[in-house]
């Protein structure tokens, strides 16, 4: 139990740093665009909106930063995260809330298949290391070292414009409009394809090797051997005693490397004009849409969160001594 | 003569979870120079923690520890000073030892913090311990620790302790980690420099039989208190108290066993 | 128990006690650095210092300007003139890719300084402290790898017009130092417990000298590592910014090369536009993960004899993968035929066995007979 | 309580195990001698204490009969024949993979030295007693297999409530208990044990080898019991075997090995152990050789 308790302490806290931090940003960075857009749009905004963007972006200098610091609060509880310029002054949120589902679905698959398949190949590469297998490391990390955003696009000129297998680029036909039918689902998936393939295989090279290194070490200890000693078939060995000890510290970095990995995929949806948070954070940045821009890291960092969250979870379930040794 | 004692010493650990864990109650000695006392205890009788409070790598949750009368200093010069005096040699000889540096830069560390000799005779001063611990000098000098055998790279600890002629020595299991056939050996050479430098020896072992040959007196540890303590041959040839009578039974003790054959030893 | 019998040991290490030799200042530098003396590093290494080259003698390398207009050679492939054609500007995409390797390295090595400093900082004391101020230390680390790197890059790099290269590099450290900071703080607090940390302690050494003299040599490997990774890291970062568009152009790297491209309908056909760009991000991040190779094999031995031990043993006919020892007996003494592993029915698909490789022993002591009984 | 040995004779005349000039070789650079040209045999229901210092090739020896083995270990020459009580003699070099694993636990079963390290730490104690069955006894049902893993934590006495229990939560003795439970779980004729009481502390060594003594009185299996801790193989060996440098240097009974030892490594050895009840100053047998350390 004691271990739950740590860390969930350890998420509030990082999702209060989290915020407190997207607090802070446009705060001490230079330049004052908000006040000049409300300026410009004084018809169209509402009084409270426009007080709404005055607190996001501390414009209102009567109040003390500790006021302002908890009235941003306030907003942020109400789900109030001031309205998108270049959306028409929709609400942040609204518009985060219709492109969040994609990316999810995109990224968040595409890292979990990577992880699973990257885990297995690094099993199997650690256990037949010597023979060819070995042959897969090189490989895999070469592709990890290659640029996400470079591979989609080799891939998209490749597979799509040449060969044209998939589509190039959005996230269903043209026209169509998202709804519950096999025919939608089917264009989601064939669109997705791409996309996801190059995210699997940018990100597949670290958990190859991460395992493999790990089946190495975890193949000299005693419980192996006794394995071995008691006639077990290998299988039983690699599967029950070697992969389920070397895979736990596979699970943590996982958990701690989301940050980075899921940073870099968001790029993907720029390169196949992915209708999710990360095309919607570049084109804030171009259309200098702070208000989108502040809502949309915050959301990404929460997601980023509560992703690494299951993953502690899982850990939890796989590893038995967090949960006894720290109760 | 340095005396250093011990006076109602207890350690308490804050582990979290389980609370309290009591590793020393109220355990009182005296350790003085030119004679060697063993601390017998099996494994979690406190007695590392006995060696860690000697060395100030922990403190006492209360009770004293006093040197020649004076308690041990906080910081500053004083606990330098005291650090001079008591030194300790760990149990693995693996690990002991820096794995980057070499084997003068280990015995020379003492002496140039503390002083012992002016810098000019340092080298000379280095040489000079490692033959004492019965090491060749040009040998092993500018090697590094992994390329030395387990006996050789405790004499190199047992000559870094020497470095700063303490009065008083702490050996934790010297020897435990060491192959059989040359433990007599490091403990012989312990007897030896505490007769040749009249060093006040604290030798900690789970071995009865160890204890019983290389010191003059017994302290016997359990659950961090001293349940009995005297003399080596009293000690383990009539035993007081039913844990050490236990203890003595329980290790393996061929000649006994052998005395006379056919008698059944009595089954207890 | 460990694998049986230090004599394995004693034999892979030298064998003969080499005579005492004299600790000079080069021999300490050299050891401090033989964590590169392995194949996998040199390659790296190899690979690293043409592109440091290339960076330093840019000017003097490239045919062109990077921004030199050749209008009679507009989108042009491959040519004598242009080795690696010219973009939709008659500009010469070579040059541009050697002008583009200064921008690539300054940054990335500047971020990966930075980081590492931060890393090195925060993880050496996070791991030597212990108690709640360990805990707080750690907690502010995984605070900073939780949060997404790039979107916090993208944010704060568009705010500014023309973010000098300083700018951008403090960015990419910034984000970049988390990961080091926490495998340095696992690694410090192993070392803190070890006994030779405590006997330094125990010996009256002052707190600048355990840090630095007894702690520090053991973690270079670490922070060796820690710094390539966070240079790739930056590599990767600064070239996806610029292709995004969010680092204006002035400071031209490959990224820029592959914005332009993107931005001027180079897919797919004028592929020697982008091509050569990317294959140039990938070469270096190779380079950088190579030498990490090097290093953690220099850490961690065991990795090494892995591969290279079992391919050897192939060779000789041994079955790495059994889990049953392989019985060679030669037929002169034996009556039984050569057989077990060596023999065994080779069926379609062997099944999955255990691979199992004696591990190499850390250097054993010189003679086998003096071993500790571990 | 020492253990009382020579109750009544249970050791058999008939071999179990029969070791003819056996070699072990590390097939690295330069090749490493493990084993030379080792022949012993091991009666049914006798303990051969198998002692020597680290680097001795004990362990190899051990390992290598069950070719347990990791590569780049191979047999270089002999054989090991097990006289299985069912009457047919197996020769274990040339047993291939399938075989082996069918003979290993079944036959001959092994106790590990590292009791923290022997056990899946992620697998409850229940489900690693469950393995053997499942592998060797395939006929058993689910409720049969959790009732005769159940009965051996029962005799081993760590007790059927801690079935579910994980390695981490168990005391060093308490995992040293679920091994001999778990090498015990086939009744096997020959029991291999690795150093199994070093890690422990005295008081728990003495009722572990205690168990160790009841079970093979009730069971009959033989045992090879492997350790640097010759005073202690004295005192529980029938027969005990000296090794250095990979090859057995002196094979005798207990009593010949205390009272004549004929080579001079077997008198260095136990010369090394200083006499708990003897003399002050005198050794494991009354020589007053001062021995110097090397």
């Amino acid at each position: 139990m004691r271990f739950f308790l740590r860390r969930t302490a350890f998420y509030l806290f990082t999702a209060w740093a989290a915020i407190t931090i997207n607090f802070f940003l446009p705060r001490f960075l230079k330049g004052d665009p908000v006040s000049a857009y409300i300026a410009k749009n004084q018809g169209l905004i509402s009084p409270d909106a426009a007080a709404a963007l005055r607190t996001l972006f501390g414009l209102d200098k009567n109040q003390s930063l500790l006021e302002q610091y908890i009235s941003y609060w306030k907003l942020l509880l109400s789900g109030d995260l001031g309205r998108s310029f270049s959306k028409g002054l929709a609400p942040v949120t609204d518009v985060i809330a219709s492109a969040l589902p994609w990316t999810i679905g995109l990224v968040g698959i595409a890292t979990i298949i990577s992880f699973v398949i990257g885990t297995t190949l690094g099993a199997y590469a650690g256990w037949r290391r010597g023979s060819k297998a070995d042959a897969l490391i090189p490989i895999t990390t070469f592709f990890s070292t290659v640029p996400y955003f470079w591979l989609g696009l080799i891939a998209i000129a490749f597979f799509a414009t040449t060969l044209g297998w998939f589509p190039a680029s959005h996230a269903y036909d043209k026209g169509a409009s998202p709804e519950l039918t096999w025919d939608f689902i089917g264009q989601v998936i064939n669109h997705g394809t791409l996309p996801a393939l190059t995210i699997v295989v940018s990100s597949l090279g670290g958990w190859v090797l991460g395992m493999r290194n790990m089946m190495v070490t975890v193949m000299d200890e005693d419980y192996v051997t006794v394995a071995q000693a008691k006639g077990l078939p290998p299988r039983k060995v690699l599967i029950n005693y070697a992969a389920r000890n070397a895979v736990l510290p596979q699970l943590s970095s996982f958990a701690l490397s989301l940050g980075f990995i899921v940073g870099g995929t968001l790029v993907m949806e720029l390169v196949f004009s992915y209708p999710g948070v990360g095309k919607l954070l570049l084109d804030a940045t171009n259309a200098k849409d702070y208000p989108l821009m502040q809502g949309l890291f915050l959301i990404i960092t929460l997601t980023i969160l509560v992703a690494n969250i299951l993953a502690d979870v899982a850990y939890a379930i796989l590893d038995p001594r967090t949960r006894q040794s720290e109760a | 003569m340095t005396t250093l004692e011990f006076k109602d010493v207890t350690k308490r650990y804050r582990i979290r979870g389980t609370g309290d864990f009591l590793a020393l109650d109220k355990v009182n000695f005296t350790l003085t120079s030119g004679k060697t006392i063993a601390l017998v205890g099996q494994s979690g009788s406190g007695k590392s923690t006995i060696a860690k409070i000697l060395t100030q790598l922990e403190r006492a949750t209360s009770g004293e520890v006093l040197l020649d009368g004076k308690p041990i200093p906080r910081r500053g010069r004083a606990l330098r000073s005291y650090r001079q005096q008591v030194r300790m040699v760990f149990q693995d000889p693996f690990a002991s030892l820096n794995p980057y540096h070499t084997i003068r830069h280990h015995i020379e560390r003492p002496l140039r913090l503390d002083k012992v000799v002016p810098n000019e005779e340092v080298e000379n001063e280095v040489y000079r311990l490692l033959e004492r611990v019965r090491l060749e000098p040009n040998d092993v000098i500018d090697r590094r620790p992994h390329e030395l055998s387990g006996g050789q790279r405790q004499r190199v600890a047992i000559a870094r302790a020497l470095a700063s002629r303490p009065s008083l020595l702490i050996a934790d299991e010297p020897v435990s980690m060491l192959d059989v056939s040359i433990r007599l050996g490091v403990l012989n050479l312990l007897a030896d420099l505490q007769r040749e430098n009249n060093l006040g020896v604290l030798y900690i072992t789970h071995d009865l039989a160890t204890a019983r040959h290389f010191s003059d007196e017994i302290m016997v540890l359990n659950r961090g208190v001293v349940v009995e303590r005297g003399n080596a041959d009293d000690v383990i040839l009539n035993p007081q108290h039913a844990y050490t009578r236990e203890l003595r039974d329980a290790s393996p003790n061929p000649d006994k066993h052998f005395a006379a054959p056919g008698t059944t030893s009595p089954r207890s | 128990m460990t694998q049986p019998e230090t004599a394995v040991m004693a034999a892979v290490a030298d064998p003969a006690p080499r005579t005492a030799r004299k600790q000079t200042p080069f021999t300490k530098f050299a050891q401090a650095f033989s964590m590169f003396r392995n194949g996998k590093s040199i390659t790296g290494l190899c690979i690293l210092g043409f592109f440091v080259l290339v960076a330093i003698f840019g000017d003097l390398l490239a045919p062109y300007g990077p921004l030199d207009k050749d209008f009679s050679a507009l989108r042009q492939g491959p040519s004598s003139t242009h080795w690696l054609g010219t973009t939709h500007m008659g500009e010469d995409v070579l040059s541009q890719l050697i002008y583009g390797t200064r921008g690539v390295l300054v940054v990335g090595f500047a971020a990966g300084i930075i980081a590492t400093l931060i890393a090195v900082i925060i993880g050496v004391t996070a791991g030597y402290m212990g108690g709640w101020k360990s805990e707080s230390l750690s907690a502010i680390t995984n605070v900073f790898l939780v949060i997404p790197a790039l979107p916090l890059m993208i944010i704060v790099a568009s705010q500014y017009e023309n973010p000098s290269l300083l700018l951008i590099a403090g960015v990419l450290a910034l984000t970049g130092w988390a990961w080091g900071s926490r495998v340095l703080r696992a690694q410090t607090m192993s070392l803190r417990n070890r006994d030779f940390v405590q006997a330094a302690r125990a010996n009256g050494e002052p707190l600048y000298r355990i840090i630095a003299v007894e702690m520090l040599p053991n973690l270079i490997a670490i922070i060796a590592s820690s710094f390539v990774g966070t240079v790739t890291a930056a590599v990767l970062g600064l070239t996806t910014l610029a292709f995004i568009g969010v680092i204006p152009i002035t400071n031209l790297n490959w990224g820029t090369i592959l914005f332009w491209a993107q931005q001027n309908g180079a897919f797919p056909d004028f592929w020697w536009w982008y091509v050569p760009a990317g294959l140039c991000i990938a070469l270096l991040g190779m380079a950088l993960s190579l030498i990490n190779f090097g290093i953690d094999e220099y850490v961690n031995p065991r990795l090494r004899s892995a591969g290279e031990r079992a391919r050897e043993m192939r060779k000789k006919g041994i079955k790495v993968t059994s889990s049953v020892t392989a019985v060679r007996t030669t037929p002169t003494s034996g009556t039984q035929p050569d057989d077990g592993a060596a023999s065994a029915p080779r069926h379609a698909s062997p099944a999955v066995d255990l691979d199992a490789v004696t591990p190499v022993a850390p250097p054993a002591p010189a003679n086998p007979d003096d071993t500790t009984a571990r | 309580m020492t253990l009382d040995k020579n109750q009544e004779r249970i050791v058999t005349s008939d071999n179990l195990l029969t070791v003819s000039n056996f070699s072990v070789m590390y097939d690295v650079d330069p090749p490493v001698e493990a084993v030379r040209d080792v022949s012993l045999t091991l009666k049914r229901g006798e303990i051969l204490g198998l002692a020597g210092e680290s680097g001795c090739g004990k362990t190899t020896l051990a390992y290598g009969i069950q070719r347990l083995l990791k590569p780049p270990a191979v047999i270089t020459q002999g054989s090991a024949i097990f006289h299985d009580k069912a009457g047919e003699d197996i020769d274990l070099n040339s047993l291939d993979e399938k075989q082996m694993r069918a003979f290993r636990w079944n036959k001959a079963s092994m106790v590990f030295q590292g009791a923290m390290n022997a056990l899946n730490p992620v697998v409850n104690i229940g489900k690693q007693l469950g393995d053997v069955f499942t592998t060797h006894r395939p006929e058993l049902s689910r409720a049969e297999r959790h009732e005769e893993s159940a009965r051996l934590l029962e005799i081993v006495g760590v007790g059927r409530d801690r079935l579910r229990a994980f390695p981490h939560e168990l005391s060093g003795g308490m995992r040293q208990r679920v091994m001999i439970a778990m090498a015990l779980a086939l009744k096997p004729q020959l029991m291999i044990m690795d150093e199994p009481t070093t890690a422990l502390d005295v008081l728990v060594q003495r009722e572990i080898l205690q168990q160790i003594s009841d079970l093979r009185k009730e069971f009959g299996f033989s045992v090879i019991f492997i350790t640097h801790d010759l005073p202690l193989l004295l005192e529980i060996s029938d027969r005990i075997a000296v090794m250095r440098a990979g090859k057995v240097v002196e094979i005798n009974t207990a009593e010949q090995i205390y009272h004549h030892a004929e080579h001079e490594y077997t008198r260095k050895l136990l010369a090394s152990f200083p006499s708990l009840t003897g003399e002050r100053g005198d050794f494991v047998r009354g020589t007053s050789s001062v021995e110097t350390g090397a």
